[in-house]
């Protein structure tokens, strides 16, 4: 199934030799605990001096110069492999490609080769409470003070804040312009004087987001991305990179919501033996199957050239309705052990922790109503719907809930 | 038939739903629900003794206010939309419910006084006529052995009435809380405002009560937690359709309340016209108790299965709709997310209710 | 459950007479055939001599004068019995009551009395084939000249225009104001010179509705009801008791995709021993029952004085919900023989037509699209959303399909 | 694995798509479909003579193309699509998987080259291992008995393959449309478009097939008919999709197109992913026909499932955004809201598709 050419087959045969040896299968995913964060630096560090990291990414910011056959070839060679790699995904990924595609030779330069090194981790500070499915409706400001922008808000959802060392952040810049036009991206020093971060819980009791709070935080003017007030178009160029990202990330290992885990629970259970259950489950099997065959096809025509579009809204808008779906046929295998159980049995608080996760899946990384529009007007081509922000300045904009303090 | 409260009826929930606003705010029941605790007894006081709700079926004779299952439906309703961390729907409901089930005048004598003053918390394990413990045994002496889940508040009742199979066909115990042979252990619960527990009999002394129908004792007791589940699951999904509708007008995106865009007010339609049509469903099952017993455990499963549905949709969408902010920890929707899911499952799935009552209707 | 005063006790005595003697109970229906125009007629005829007609209507216009709780009584009274009045429901339910509120005296005292005696059977024509969900973008023009308005256009979904002698139409009047404010509402004689019914062939294979085309139809200036160019109020006027009349009309009997006939189908074919099947069914009981328990509180609130504003849109659009349900239901009782049948087998025919009707419950008398609206706008109070429409010419607007001819 | 097609097969597509679309346009297919004829003979002659379509997986030593599955789902899209009247499904995917089926080389060479041609209209009875009829005998006399249901153009088929039970286990046999025994009527089918039959076998003369695994060969002609379904459903559904965003385009209402509005937007916007998924399931089914014929029935069947159900909620969605022009007989939406429910209930309900892939999926 792979068609390398010459090179690619001597990189191929590297990055498996370089697994083989470093790597750890997937298989024992569920025996080790995760990877904590000096782990995956170290392991990063490790990626990258083989040559194995930033494959298609430019020599001259650290990357191997190579093309997108290489990176396939890794892909398909790690797939076997339970890579700790998460904590990159978002820098490698998203805040990356945007400094590489937009910023300063200087930033490139400085920023770009510790990134894919694993040694400085990025997040992202798109998000903010008033500014969900409106991303542009964001309230955070940066204002002009000397050398230094100033930056103060709130941004939210953001993921591995804790210990990220930079963060590709939006801001507004000028309010008194319509909203898409007066935002300015800036990379800003997660250690910074003013920069709180506070661990956001979730319904699941997990906390795997922050909240980010920014008082008087000072960012130096060269740390711009991109122009002044176009930060609107370095973000689409940002989330552009997000599909593209998820499209190519790992499997999470183990996820007890799939067809493999409740199968394996209702054989356990002898829930398997009711009728009911067992459309059920092969209804699951039906549609996780089919949203893997959909990816693939989407891959397979991307390889040959034909531009996915913003197709990969069907597959974010399916993935999150399979979720829902896997939870409902969930909760019937479970029966009674998904309402309550022995404290010690972690099973069933792992399948109910996975069944209380998954309202998430509409909502985060674009709603299922966004990406109904995407489809709609991106795909389909379908008119907009009348807009009524469009002409007026930001400052006369009502966001988010402003409800008054009790 | 009759589906419209009267007016002391619309006051009675009026005057329960400030008690529980006053009383029990939602960061109490959080107190509550996170500190591990198994409910409020300050709350459950209160609710006994200052309003005497605890007794409300119960008849006069025997200390209670000899009201009907239309009162006590009311009140869940009001609990179940404030979660209210109280043994209300086991103490005031089950178990009542099992002893008036029963022809044993002795017992109701001894009993029900104090289930009526709130002074006994009462459960009924074997509700959902799922019987899985045996009794064995004559006279005034008998045993029960087995395993009764998911007994709602069992872990700290002061009296399980439990239904039992012996030779004699299915039978009403009743256990006291320092009974030899009894285990209690609380359950995790994923709904954190109720408290579950596993109860396991070995050789457990019991009273057997007298005049109990060993095939319709069952099923009016199930009947009971049918309609009284399926009111705590009426107000609950009510509360999250009045929260969304509140936070749908506020919230704005791109520049309009997101309560203006037709995606959102075709589901709020949707939450709407479930909410309005599980009110009718329960008002039903809630007057048949009363009004025609013989349909009342039809319509009381009629209820069950719709609220269930209805709740697990409605808490769904609640969180949908509300977007990220639902889904953390220090929003209120997880807590009817995790009860609806929670009482869907409880004294029978909805699958298995649908299956008795493919039997009951003769299919 | 019955509380009547003396004299409604007395009514509701000589209703239950005359019934046993003149009605035929709804359990010998299936028996006979439906009954045609003219015995609908005779009885009708029958029904408003005895005094049972129009029995909250003014006795000046042919009714009996009395209150609802006669109504009431008459309903209760009469529903054991298969009454072979819908060809009148039309003009008693919407027809009728709209002449009455806002006709002429002299209109009112033409045409009332035969209309509540069935001597002349009336229709309503508001749709239009580019006027569906949008009832107030209608082309059908109507001029003035001389003595005269005269008609031109087309409407659609007519029930029982081949036998109606009189219709209630609403035309446009004036294309130069905004769609709302250009409209009249006209009594056309069904018989006059220029008017052409077509029945209309739905997909069930019948023609329950058809398609009325006015070629220069000659209207008598004084058939207007209400105002010239109000003919959009005079239009809810009449909707507002489609409402009330949908509310209080009779049962359609044997219906094939009840749970009682689902069922009974399933015991026969062995279908109800499938799990999977007898769930269905179950589910499909619970909704069935739920809903009549809903129309049922409406009722009663109504007769308690709670007005149930537009609530009658959640039973429309859950009965459509239902339908669709039912339908699924159903061919999964029916199994193969849904598919296809022995051409003598009149049970699996009846059934998939009925199948095959269910889609019209979605879109008839206002579609779930609208009644989602109504609900949230109406019910909810959620806002409306920006309107395009509402201050341009009619003549400016485009309607309906306007495709080119091919 | 391999699911982009290659410029040749959209070639296929494309010219396909063509000939249906001049030669058998939707006022055509009305016409066989009311007046109630079996198909269109003179479509069926064009379509195996011109396009030499009939013998598409015919191996070319027996006169056929010799292509693979995936071609042969094209056609079958295609068809799908335009409803060809014609008997395509049963006749150059059915009956030849079926013969392939057989190590009966002297059957194969006998009765494929008339199968290629398209002289020999040919059928399964028993496609969908719901083996219904038994054989009796030995060596070349053999007589079958019972009944088979859903004969796709059974009625009118040159040569009947029955799949039937016999004492060695499940085989294979051809019955000729002249012999004894043999009672076919065409059945009134809710689908206007396609023709299906009853067959009676009462000691009818047949002829075993030689080399016909009973396991496997029931399970590989399944496959074929599953992934033949699934192709010609899933044409159907695109071209719903196709009318319905050309409609929504179009129609105004409110002096907007309704496509403008979320609500429909978003209706459009699930027909869509359905529609680009089933696309995926398809070309998958199809590719593992012959790139993993291990895989090939499970695929076929997900295909089906998946594409029968997008099928019947696309036809519904159709009419539902078409409004009432949708719900008339003039309007073409419901011959395919009709095939959709035809199709979804042919060779096996999707629920004992379901519980089939249950089974095989070891649940």
């Amino acid at each position: 199934m792979t068609s390398d050419g010459g090179a690619a087959v001597d990189f191929r045969t590297r990055a498996r030799k370089w697994l083989e040896a470093n790597a750890r299968p997937t298989s024992d995913a569920e025996d080790r605990p995760r990877a904590g964060i000096p782990e995956a630096k170290a392991f990063q560090a490790a990626l990258y001096d083989a040559g194995l990291a930033g494959i298609t990414w430019p020599k001259e910011y650290g990357g191997q110069g190579l093309t997108e056959a290489e990176q396939i070839a890794f892909n398909e060679e790690s797939q076997g492999y339970d890579l700790p790699t998460g904590a990159f995904l978002i820098g490698i990924g998203m805040c990356g490609p945007t400094v590489r595609d937009l910023g300063t030779e200087e930033l490139k330069r400085r920023y770009l080769p510790p990134l894919l090194r694993g040694d400085e981790i990025w997040c992202q500070l798109f998000s903010e409470p008033g500014a969900g499915s409106d991303v542009a409706g964001l309230q955070t400001r940066a204002v002009r003070d000397g050398d230094d922008w100033v930056l103060n808000g709130q941004k939210v959802w953001t993921s591995g804040a804790q210990y990220c060392d930079y963060g590709l952040i939006i801001a507004r810049t000028d309010p008194d312009v319509p909203k898409h036009q007066g935002i300015t991206m800036f990379i800003v020093d997660m250690h910074a004087p003013g920069v709180t971060v506070r661990p956001l819980r979730v319904m699941t009791g997990q906390s795997p987001f922050n909240e980010v709070f920014f008082s008087d935080v000072r960012v130096p003017a060269d740390h711009l991305v991109g122009e002044i007030n176009n930060g609107w178009q370095a973000a689409v160029v940002t989330l552009s990179h997000e599909r593209v990202s998820i499209g190519t990330s790992v499997r999470p290992s183990a996820n007890p919501l799939s067809f493999a885990s409740l199968a394996a629970a209702a054989r356990r259970t002898g829930a398997a033996e009711d009728p009911v259950i067992r459309g059920a489950l092969a209804e699951l099997y039906v549609r996780n199957r089919v949203l893997d065959l959909y990816s693939t096809l989407l891959k397979q025509e991307a390889r040959q050239g034909k531009d996915p579009g913003a197709r990969g809204s069907v597959a974010k808008l399916a993935g999150a309705l399979l979720a829902s779906y896997s939870a409902q046929v969930a909760a019937q295998v479970a029966g009674p052990a998904a309402v309550a159980w022995e404290p010690a049995d972690e099973d069933a608080a792992t399948l109910v922790q996975a069944i209380n996760g998954t309202p998430s899946s509409g909502i985060a990384g674009g709603s299922n109503e966004i990406q109904r529009n995407i489809i709609s007007e991106r795909v389909i081509g379908l008119p907009k719907e009348p807009r009524v922000d469009r002409d007026i300045p930001f400052r006369e904009l009502k966001v988010g809930t402003q409800r008054r303090e009790r | 038939m009759e589906l419209v409260l009267t007016g002391e009826q619309e006051e009675l929930r009026a005057t329960v739903r400030r008690f529980f606003e006053e009383r029990s705010p939602i960061s109490r029941v959080r107190e509550i629900a996170e500190g591990d605790r198994d409910h409020d007894p300050d709350l459950w006081k209160r609710l006994s003794g200052e309003l005497g709700l605890a007794g409300l079926i119960v008849p006069e004779e025997h200390g209670g206010a000899g009201s009907g299952h239309v009162e006590l439906a009311v009140v869940l309703e009001e609990a179940g939309r404030a979660l209210a961390p109280v043994p209300y729907l086991a103490s005031a409901a089950l178990a009542p419910a099992a002893l008036l089930a029963t022809g044993d005048e002795k017992a109701k004598a001894e009993l029900l006084p104090g289930i009526a003053a709130g002074e006994t918390i009462a459960t009924v394990a074997g509700a959902d006529s799922h019987v899985t413990v045996t009794a064995s045994g004559a006279g005034e002496a008998w045993t029960l052995s087995g395993r009764a889940d998911l007994v709602l508040d069992g872990a700290y009742a002061d009296l399980l009435m439990v239904v039992a199979a012996s030779e004699h066909g299915t039978g009403l115990f009743a256990v006291r809380a320092d009974a030899d042979g009894l285990t209690r252990r609380r359950l995790t619960s994923n709904d954190l405002t109720r408290s579950l527990a596993r109860v396991d009999f070995a050789g457990t002394p019991a009273r057997r009560l007298e005049g109990f129908d060993p095939d319709h004792g069952p099923v009016a007791i199930q009947a009971v937690a049918d309609l009284a589940l399926a009111a705590e699951q009426l107000g609950g999904l009510r509360r999250c359709l009045d929260m969304t509708l509140e936070y749908v007008r506020l919230r704005m995106q791109f520049g309009r309340p997101i309560g203006s865009f037709q995606a959102v007010k075709h589901a709020c339609a949707d939450m709407y016209s479930d909410a309005d049509m599980a009110y009718a469903a329960l008002r039903h099952a809630a007057w048949a108790a009363d009004g025609d017993p013989d349909a009342f455990p039809q319509a009381a499963a009629v209820a069950k299965i719709f609220c269930s549905d209805v709740y697990e949709r409605m808490t769904a969408q609640t969180i949908q709709l509300h977007g990220g902010i639902g889904f953390t920890w220090e929003h209120d929707a997880h807590l009817y997310f995790k009860r609806a899911r929670g009482t869907a499952g409880l004294f029978g799935s909805t699958a298995r209710h649908r299956a008795r009552l493919a039997d009951r209707l003769g299919v």
